[in-house]
């Protein structure tokens, strides 16, 4: 990652409120550069979904609320545009636990992901084309109903369905949340074939430290609603706090899990 | 900081598990009842005990019986009205073939025969569900309706096909049906019943079945997983709620109207049930209250204000308004609040406990 | 290194060339394995593989179309989910399936279901042995809700509970039933650091202190290899490997198909 | 459309046993009379009636299949759209020029139910939006009739109900008839292309799946939904057109819903040619029973017949005949 590259995201110290009373974001900074990936770290409930869905517009069917600060994607607030009109200007997101649309077959779910596509038949054509290069086990089930493909597949379907906008930047939402080992590298592999292929931007929220931390450029580590700690990935993966609460690795070395009887991680710099 | 549950201190799970646990509310249900058993029937006049609150606690039963299968099971039914003429018909066929039996037993035994059709009706819903079942129901509703229209045996070949309650006493001669009725001693006589099915409704919604139908309502397969059996616990809530249904029908003919004929529990009745409990509030009993004086009083509102704004409205025009501001209101109050009245207040509960502080 | 005194005891379950399809589609192809009173047995495999798949095929919800089950030395063709749950299988589920409407109480409370024996006149009316028993189960809840620390959220409808706090409450509803086998269907799928502790850490707990038999699905291979007594291997429906963690870390066909080479 | 096995058995099953019942009991009871050129006049006449309710079950499946909303209303969609198409024919319009601002009249409609309440509902439980629903119903059902008033109105359509077509010299079929059924069928080829073939039509039935997931990729909702409603409306002015004719333009017309009820799960509540099929069955199955059942066990058995025959075939499928499977997983 270069830093004189434009930021081609900006959050400037949001709060978000949702039902009118549960505070979950408070006060989050973060910018993405262009052609970067960004990763977003952190324990559930931390916020990582509700930052990217503040960005996507996707936070109103759940009756949330930006309520402080604001979001400039390519210095253009993003509040006033719907989730449809983000699409058309290049932002997309894949939601956490992948939402395919399990009546329709995988091709057709890829189809739906170019609704917003000008350009007609070929556009799409030659998207569907590229999505299939990417994910040569999609071509395979192009024919199957999504709803009785696997989750690797349906993830891959979902970031596919992405793919088909033509998108300048995707949120990526726990794309390693229940998959195989090997599945997640090959994800990985692929957000980072898109990222210096296509030059898609990406923003992603992660548990998987390990691996989000490896295939990124930058990293901010989120915690009860607010960014704790950021950093270059690189620095990150060194940085001994983050060894010891997000990798688990300590001075020791790896702990065995069988240990975990006899002893208890706390985080110094909560409580 | 009027009403609070800081400082009230339970000790025992047993008092944990009291339906009022804060002091406050078990202070204004004494309210109510003082209200509802001593005030209303010493003031009320004849219009207010006959026209609103007799059919107010009724359809509050039959709101609690849908709300126990739709609110706490999630089978939607379409079928409350057939159920509540099942237990009509019954109370009648059981009151002229054993004229001697106690009015509380034709009513018990009503309630009974509707829970078992209710049973037969519900067997489809193991298999079929959503609004597949909603469909189905209007089956039972419409089959039950028409055997009664059809079938003379059950108004007792009566030339127009109504049914009249038999003059019927609670103790010594203070009758409850029947032209020497008092509607003070048929308000309270309702009340009571609705009073006790009322407790037994909550009592049911917080013990074990209770937890077994929510757990149905919310995750079928998780629930059938965990040991819960499907069918029995699907055929209870039927039971169950098409005894209340039945009850509730059974109070309709012979203490509100006196007379019945099948028609009055057509699926106009089912739709307006299943309003009180939407607007009221899904799985809640108190709910079923709140919803049942929204509906039952709405009419009575609609049709008073033009002549009390001095308006001159012709009556078709206002029933024509009627539906439009009736239909108005409820996606009104769906936008508002899609948890219905229970759920305002609980949250008006909610800021009175932290009252005068806003968070 | 293992500073516990593990009983291992006979085997309590066996599966018996299992095979299970969905019209023309494979799930299982004649897959055997055993587990024994008191370990803990991972099933480890790709998307896809059918893992979840024996899960319920061990609890009834689905019939293998071959094959058959042994449980405490009774063989059958295929478990009934009812008798199932009765006999002391339990389970967790891969996408949280808890009862969202109802309070982290509740939602434990019906785990106790079938050992509640009041019958519905009884709770209608409610005070006397409907009360007695409710307060007797909820003792017993009570201290579930202890050993998992979720105290705070005993009132909370569990949809408004974070992920973490779900998947302890789930744990909770299926250790309400004392279970003899716990299945664990991605526990700690989507957890951090701290949190895959914390499970781990109950999970060694019930099986130590309770002596429950558990039978693992999880993506985490430190998690696995650490825990687990012994580990089989599926993919796409067939068996790859059955064996010791560390005989299925060095498996070559494992690492291809499944591990990939940073494990 | 893949039609598997056991729907071609239940149908096949279904067709025996209207035979064998009518002929049955034709031969037990002295009540009945049977012949066969009587039998297929009773039935080809309730196949035709039958696509009547197709046209009203059509509008439901509509909404249904894009949206994943039970459109309750849609009785009172097509009372309010023949209600309109009347009231401004009888204001002077030609009928074509009636027909075309009727039209324009649903879109506008569209948009405001989607404006209103659509819009305001976003994410809410199934039995939420069905209540919402209800709730339009009601309206639309006041609004219609203090609009263009509650007398019966006369909708002529200029196709007679003369015999057209003769079989055996015993059985007819009117005009009318005809023209419904064609209809229907054009209706169902246009809708079924629709759906299976345009972009729109796959967004809509993305929309159905997922609500949250169709807006994350990027179709608008709003557009969807008027679009949904707009073609329902339409589909409902054509059955009010159909159905105003036949029996003239009043409230009873928002009550056929009912009747189009069973049709709709018996096909299946997202199958376009689901509706079509169970329409048919139920129109042949209730008219025979009408004719050859209801004599032995005392009349008015049309309340409830279709009804209890849709259960009956839900009883094999419990999703209807052509409707989605529900996939099952945990």
């Amino acid at each position: 990652m270069s830093n004189q590259d434009t930021p081609l995201l900006q959050i400037n110290n949001i709060e978000v409120i949702y039902d009118h009373v549960i505070l979950v974001l408070k006060g989050v900074s973060l910018t993405v550069p262009k052609g970067s990936i960004i990763a977003l770290l952190g324990a559930n409930g931390a916020g990582k979904s509700t930052t990217l869905k503040s960005i996507s517009g996707l936070l109103g069917a759940e009756r949330g609320v930006v309520t402080k600060g604001n979001i400039l994607y390519k210095d253009q607030p993003v509040e006033s545009q719907s989730p449809a009109d983000l699409v058309d200007h290049g932002v997309i997101q894949v939601m956490e636990g992948r939402h395919c649309f399990e009546h329709l077959t995988i091709e057709e779910n890829l189809l739906t992901g170019a609704y917003t596509l000008s350009g007609g038949r070929k556009a799409v054509a030659k998207n569907l084309e590229m999505v299939y290069q990417y994910f040569p086990r999609l071509a395979e089930r192009r024919k199957s109903q999504a709803g009785y493909t696997s989750g690797g597949e349906q993830q891959m379907c979902a970031v596919g369905r992405a793919l088909m906008s033509n998108p300048e930047m995707i949120l990526l939402d726990e794309p390693s949340m229940g998959l195989a080992p090997q599945l997640v590298e090959d994800i990985f592999e692929i957000i980072k074939q898109l990222n210096e292929q296509e030059g898609v931007t990406f923003l992603l929220a992660e548990q998987n430290t390990n691996i989000a931390l490896r295939y990124s450029d930058f990293g901010y580590i989120m915690e009860n609603g607010r960014i704790v700690m950021e950093g270059l990935a690189s620095e990150l993966a060194e940085n001994e706090d983050v060894k010891e609460f997000y990798l688990g690795i300590s001075k020791e070395g790896k702990k065995n899990f069988r240990d975990v009887k006899n002893y208890r991680r706390r985080k110094r710099w909560l409580t | 900081m009027i009403y609070r549950e800081a400082g009230v201190y339970k000790s025992t799970y047993r008092a944990d598990h009291a339906i009022f646990t804060i002091p406050q509310d078990r202070w204004s249900m004494i309210g109510i009842f003082a209200i509802a058993f001593l005030l209303i029937p010493a003031v009320g006049s004849e219009y207010w005990l006959g026209a609103i609150m007799l059919p107010f606690l009724i359809l509050a039963l039959a709101a609690l019986g849908l709300n126990i299968l739709t609110g706490y099971c999630g089978q939607l039914s379409l079928g409350t009205g057939g159920f509540m003429a099942t237990g009509a018909f019954s109370a009648y066929k059981l009151a002229t073939a054993f004229p001697d039996v106690h009015i509380l037993f034709v009513i018990l035994g009503a309630g009974l025969i509707a829970a078992a059709v209710g049973i037969l009706f519900g067997i489809p819903s193991l298999r079929i569900k959503g609004f597949y079942l909603a469909v189905a129901t209007l089956a039972s509703q419409f089959f039950l309706i028409w055997m009664f229209i059809t079938f003379g045996w059950f108004t007792n070949y009566s030339a127009s096909g109504v049914i009249s309650a038999p003059p019927m006493t609670i103790i010594g001669d203070i009758f409850v049906t029947g032209p020497q009725a008092t509607l003070v001693a048929k308000y309270l006589f309702t009340l009571s019943i609705v009073v006790v099915m009322a407790l037994v409704a909550k009592n049911l919604v917080r013990s074990n079945i209770g937890r077994e139908w929510m757990a149905v309502r919310d995750m079928d397969i998780a629930a059938e997983i965990i040991g819960i059996p499907m069918l029995s616990t699907k055929l209870k809530a039927f039971a169950v709620s098409s005894f209340f249904c039945g009850v509730a029908g059974a109070l309709w003919a012979f203490l509100y109207t006196g007379s019945v004929s099948p028609l009055a529990f057509g699926v106009d009745r089912s739709f307006q049930v299943l309003f009180m409990i939407i607007i009221g509030g899904l799985g809640s009993v108190m709910g079923a209250f709140l919803g049942a004086a929204f509906i039952v009083l709405l009419p009575i509102l609609l049709n008073n204000l033009p002549t009390m704004l001095g308006l001159n409205i012709k009556t078709d025009m206002i029933s024509h308004m009627e539906y439009m501001i009736f239909g108005a209101l409820i996606v009104f109050f769906l936008i508002v609040e899609p948890h219905g009245l229970a759920r305002l207040w609980s949250l008006l509960k909610e800021k009175l406990r932290l009252w005068p502080f806003p968070h | 290194m293992d500073m516990y005194e593990r009983k291992i005891g006979d085997v309590i379950l066996a599966l018996d060339n299992i095979s299970l399809s969905f019209g023309a589609m494979k799930v299982l192809d004649d897959v055997s394995f055993d587990v024994r009173q008191g370990e803990i047995r991972s099933i480890i495999g790709p998307n896809g593989a059918g893992k979840s798949s024996m899960l319920n095929v061990i609890n009834g919800f689905y019939h293998p179309q071959q094959g058959s089950i042994t449980f405490r030395g009774e063989k059958r063709k295929e478990m009934d989910v009812h008798k199932a749950a009765a006999s002391g299988i339990a389970r967790t589920f891969q996408n949280i399936a808890l009862f969202k409407g109802m309070s982290t109480l509740d939602n434990i409370m019906t785990g106790r279901n079938l050992k509640m024996k009041c019958n519905i006149f009884q709770q209608a009316w409610y005070w006397g042995k409907a009360q007695k028993e409710e307060i007797e189960h909820r003792q017993k809840v009570e201290e579930i809700i202890d050993f998992l620390e979720i105290q705070n959220i005993r009132k909370t409808p569990v949809g408004r509970l974070p992920y973490g706090f779900q998947k302890r409450v789930e744990l909770g509803r299926a250790l309400a039933a004392e279970p003899e086998i716990l299945l664990l269907d991605e526990p700690m799928a989507g957890m951090n650091v701290e949190e895959k502790e914390d499970m781990s850490r109950f999970i060694l707990d019930i099986n130590d202190e309770f002596g429950t038999t558990i039978i693992l699905i999880e993506h985490d291979m430190g998690v696995v290899m650490d825990l687990s007594d012994r580990v089989v291997v599926l993919d796409y429906g067939r068996q790859l490997a059955d064996g010791s963690p560390d005989e299925v870390r060095s498996n070559q066909t494992v690492i291809d198909a499944y591990l990939g080479v940073s494990h | 459309m893949r039609i598997e096995r056991d729907i071609i058995y239940i149908i096949l099953g279904f067709i025996v046993l209207m035979v064998v019942v009518p002929w049955t009991a034709g031969q037990l009871s002295d009540q009945v009379f049977f012949n066969w050129p009587f039998f297929f006049e009773v039935a080809i006449g309730g196949l035709l009636s039958g696509v009547m309710y197709s046209l009203i079950a059509l509008g439901f499946v509509l909404i249904f299949k894009a949206s994943g909303v039970f459109n309750f209303s849609q009785g009172a969609i097509v009372l309010f759209a023949a209600l309109t198409l009347v009231g401004l024919h009888g204001l002077g319009l030609p009928m074509w020029l009636a027909i075309v601002a009727t039209m324009g009249v649903m879109f506008l409609l569209a948009v405001a139910i989607e404006r209103l309440v659509l819009s305001k509902l976003v994410n809410q439980e199934p039995i939420i939006l069905f209540m919402a629903t209800i709730g339009i119903a009601y309206f639309l059902d006041g609004f219609g009739q203090t609009l263009w008033g509650s007398e019966v109105k006369v909708l002529n359509l200029g196709i007679s109900e003369a015999p057209g077509f003769y079989f055996d010299g015993q059985i007819l079929i009117n005009d009318f008839d005809l023209f419904a059924a064609g209809i229907a069928a054009v209706m169902v080829v246009v809708l079924g292309i629709f759906f299976q073939y345009t972009r729109i039509g796959r967004a809509l039935r993305a929309v159905a799946d997922d609500h949250q997931a169709a807006l994350s990729v990027g179709i608008p909702l709003k557009h969807i939904w008027i679009i949904v409603w707009t073609v329902a409306g339409l589909v409902g002015l054509v059955a009010g057109i159909m159905w105003g004719s036949k029996m003239g333009v009043q409230f009873a017309l928002s009550l056929i819903a009912l009747k189009a009820l069973p049709v709709l799960i018996l096909g299946g509540f997202t199958s376009v040619p689901g509706a079509i099929i169970g329409g048919l069955i139920i129109g042949a199955g209730e008219k025979l029973a009408e004719v050859f059942l209801a004599p032995m066990i005392g009349g008015g058995i049309e309340e409830w017949f279709a009804y209890m025959l849709a259960l009956a075939f839900l009883a094999f499928r419990p999703q209807g005949l052509f409707g989605e499977k529900i996939i099952e997983r945990v």
